[in-house]
């Protein structure tokens, strides 16, 4: 299984290494162009790390590396945020092998939580909030309504899809973009995009059937 | 883009080693880490710690050293160092008495610093912080984040630094700096973009009759956009934005900055602080001191950000008190 | 052309307001003319006197005060000041015991100072000059007016004034500036021109990939174009150029400057001084002094210099002496 | 006579006006861009200067006054050398109520012997020499022909336009141009081009007829 995860992983890098300059412009943008190139950097050094994990280690195990990793190495907002949804994903699956639908509702609720109350922002405020919360819903529905993992990962991607097209709409009261007012609506929000890209990255992960 | 540098992911680690090798009086590298601290710490006071992402230069580690900072972390360009860094700076120069974090008023660095704070109180070190938001070019608002941190932060390095310097424990370091911070106000523009190394083009494009007011200090776009005008219209109009948010009585006494963005002639600076002293000047109050210069830059941007801070008699001690750093020499 | 300035033609006037106005405790105006003194001469000891275009902020006015220069004058933006402008600083800061005017050498500055220098004789005053000449950039030869002087003008003001200051005669004080210009070199580089104000526009223009090599500081061309490299590479090469022109021994000890041309962001000119280092080092050659930032500019040009000043031990003491002035104040 | 001279002083100065852009950008491509700005300048104080003296004054007081207020206001290299020319003229020029040709020529003697003097170079050195030099002997041959004055000038000015063609055909080795070496051919020298400029609006003035 770790294997499995380690896989996941490494597409999530590549995914997020190929949109390292959509990423950037993004941020260009309303911020400071400088989220793809930290995202980048630290799901590469994650990725390093987690390939020096003896092979037997759990999947808690496996995130809490790439938590820590992204901590250290991403900076600005994004890192302390994705970190420490990894590292409270990670204690969610403590242990766990083999993450099955409940397993993986119980991490994506926690790394949502996590985010939450790091940032203290709330959804509507531009952030990668506005892709994640709308794609936990879309899963968890699809959980409780007893489809396959892969089904519910389709439907989580969706809503994220919606969610930062919505945030084009908005102006952005949260992070850096607050600072644009009014002239941050009309523009895409780059950590909900880099959201959706991993969520995306994951689901094609998976849908490839490996 | 056309830039002196090597590789754009090598610019901090070699713009680190470049200021250890030129100013090993004041400081040095921290081993391993993206740190300067003072060359002769730690010392037996309250530490200054400071920091943010790079590109800002000679903030912050221009103001490492005597009367000023302890340490300074350097993040990627515009880009907030990251806890584990930022734990270090702390250990390094911790001499027992505490150590204040000076934070500037960004989600990134709000939360990596406070992530630090948290394992350096774990390993039994008195952190504080003070977040430093003078840039009253977005409103301020419960709503939203606040107000960003900008060339302000300049004065609490200074003052809290001569606090520190001067012996006073961390509570008494704290509340000169949050004094500061209430009494400090800046406003920016600017001509033109800058380019971070590792994105390799400009975050936006102005006309060449455009300027950006409300320019912050990272590449991000100001608060709106004007038609070009003369300096004395530019600088009336920041005074007058800073001075609507903190009025300054007649006879008040301030300290005043006109601090370049990088790219900007230092002769334009002081055209700038002619036409500032002129208003503050008719208008009774009392410029006591004047710093006209690149003190927190963003990149090679062209453009200024106006400060002004309001003095008492305390403020203004430690204002004037020595410091000797790379950037900032006084005595 | 976009420029945080009113009149063009009033860019050295308000300028000169604006630091008088900024630093009264080093410089005041002399009422009339676009010269700042001492705020406190004259005194009785040698008076160093220098100056040329403006433009080169904080060159020269940045530089008076204890320890360096006694008066700077400032012409219209890259012309030489005219010789009653000259004549009156002299006069003002004399006292008693001569002057000795650093001059760079263009002939728009050797003509002029060398006119004033004559005026200033007639009505009594001994006066002596120094001519500098460190940019390696051009070849010399006798049948060319040599070479140009660039930012080792600095290192002159520095020694000198420190000689002065302590007192040594004009002979004296002569004496260690031309040991300076015989032991100071310098080479520059542009990535981008310069827009005179009264000019409006960019003298040259530069391709996406092309920088100048041998950049004086007046926008003029340099002495060749390349195309844009790694700033280790240009950085090694132009101190080899340097050190070509005058040969360094290991155990020597020397001071550097990196100097920014005004729009050059400190990041690169200390990643710049870090390549320089490495080579120095490298060689055994001992650098006991540093400096890196915006001395000697080219208002918003984007380049910088190295330069390399040879030193025995009279230099050294002078050189570490303090100073207290705008621009450079170390104690 | 004075009002005579005042005039031409105004004609020369209309010139040096009208070719402000196109010195400064002579001196752009070879210099430091400021020819044409120092040489407005300057004629421009002189003129106020002149016309504040006494209708009485002769020649060589009007000259006099040009040339000081060229030295305290041109600056750079053109400020001292066009100074002491009309400082060296006037003084050719002591007492002189009507400019002969006998005194025409030693007053262009005289200035071209000032700038000599001053600046040290000699023709073919790319400097305003270039120019005056051969202006200078087109004159004198002129009026040893016994043709007269305004013919005189003519030739002067066809000499010194010729001679301005010839500063773009060789490098520099006075002034600031001759920093640029090899780079200096092909441009024409700014100093050669406004010592033309003004002969040619004194000779289109006394053409002029007045
Ligand atoms: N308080 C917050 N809560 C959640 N997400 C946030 C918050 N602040 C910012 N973000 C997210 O972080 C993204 C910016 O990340 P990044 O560019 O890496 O950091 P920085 O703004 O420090 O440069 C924004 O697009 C937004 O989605
Ligand atoms: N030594 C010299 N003798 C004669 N003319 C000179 C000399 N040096 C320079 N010039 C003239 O001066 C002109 C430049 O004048 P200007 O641009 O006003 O001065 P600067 O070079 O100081 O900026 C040159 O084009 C040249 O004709
Ligand atoms: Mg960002
Ligand atoms: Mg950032
Ligand atoms: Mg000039
Ligand atoms: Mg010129």
């Amino acid at each position: 299984m770790s294997e499995r995860v380690v896989a996941a992983l490494t597409a999530i890098n590549n995914a997020i290494s190929q949109n390292k300059q959509l990423l950037t412009d993004l941020d260009a943008a309303i911020g400071d162009a400088d989220h793809g190139i930290n995202m980048t950097r630290g799901f590469g050094a994650a990725l390093v790390k987690v390939n020096e994990l003896a092979a037997a280690s759990d999947v808690g195990m496996i995130l809490k590396t790439v938590g820590m990793t992204l901590i250290a190495t991403v900076g600005g907002a994004a890192g302390p945020l994705y970190g420490t949804a990894f590292l409270r994903a990670a204690k969610a699956a403590q242990g766990v092998i083999d993450v099955d639908g409940q397993t993986a509702v119980r991490m994506f609720e926690a790394a949502i939580e996590g985010i939450k109350q790091r940032g203290k922002a709330t959804r509507g405020e531009k952030t990668m909030l506005d892709a994640l919360e709308p794609a936990y819903e879309a899963f968890i529905n699809g959980i409780n309504a007893e489809k396959l993992l892969i089904e519910c990962l389709g439907l989580a991607c969706e809503a994220a899809d919606k969610g930062v097209e919505y945030t084009k709409t908005i102006i952005a009261t949260k992070g850096r973009a607050s600072y644009l007012g009014e002239r941050s609506r009309g523009h895409q929000d780059p950590g909900a995009t880099s959201s959706y890209i991993m969520l995306k990255a994951l689901a094609d992960f998976c849908q490839s059937g490996r | 883009m056309k830039k002196v540098i090597n590789q754009p992911e090598q610019v901090v680690e070699e713009m680190l080693e470049g200021v250890a090798l030129a100013h090993p009086q004041y400081v040095k590298r921290l081993e391993g880490f993206n740190v300067l601290t003072r060359a002769d710490g730690p010392a037996a006071k309250v530490a200054l710690v400071s920091g943010g992402g790079s590109g800002h230069e000679p903030a912050h580690g221009g103001f490492v050293g005597r009367g000023m900072l302890d340490a300074a972390i350097a993040g990627a360009v515009f880009t907030s160092p990251t806890p584990d860094q930022i734990v270090e700076a702390v250990k390094a120069v911790d001499g027992g008495k505490g150590v204040l974090l000076v934070v500037k008023n960004y989600t990134g660095d709000i939360l990596n610093f406070e992530m630090a704070s948290e394992m350096a109180m774990d390993e039994g070190i008195q952190v504080e912080t003070v977040v430093v938001n003078d840039d009253v070019a977005v409103e301020n608002s419960t709503w939203t984040t606040g107000r960003r941190g900008i060339a302000g932060t300049i004065f609490v390095h200074k003052i809290a630094g001569a606090q520190a310097e001067a012996g006073a424990e961390l509570p008494e370091v704290k509340r000169v700096a949050e004094k500061v911070i209430a009494n400090v106000r800046s406003m920016g523009m600017a001509l033109s973009p800058c380019i971070v190394p590792a994105a390799g083009k400009a975050s936006f494009s102005l006309a060449e009759n455009e300027i950006e007011i409300g320019m912050g200090i990272h590449g991000e776009p100001g608060t709106h956009r004007e038609t070009m005008r003369l300096a004395d219209e530019i600088a009336a109009q920041l005074l007058k934005k800073i001075l609507n948010d903190m009025p300054v009585d007649p006879d008040d006494e301030v300290a005043v900055m006109v601090n370049g963005l990088g790219g900007t002639p230092l002769m334009e600076l002081y055209i700038v602080n002619r036409k500032i002293r002129e208003v503050l000047d008719n208008s009774g109050v009392k410029v006591v001191k004047s710093y006209v210069g690149n003190y927190m830059t963003s990149l090679e941007m062209a453009g200024f950000s106006v400060t002004v801070l309001k003095l008492d008699q305390e403020l203004k001690e430690l204002l004037f008190a020595p410091a000797d750093t790379p950037a900032l020499v006084q005595f």
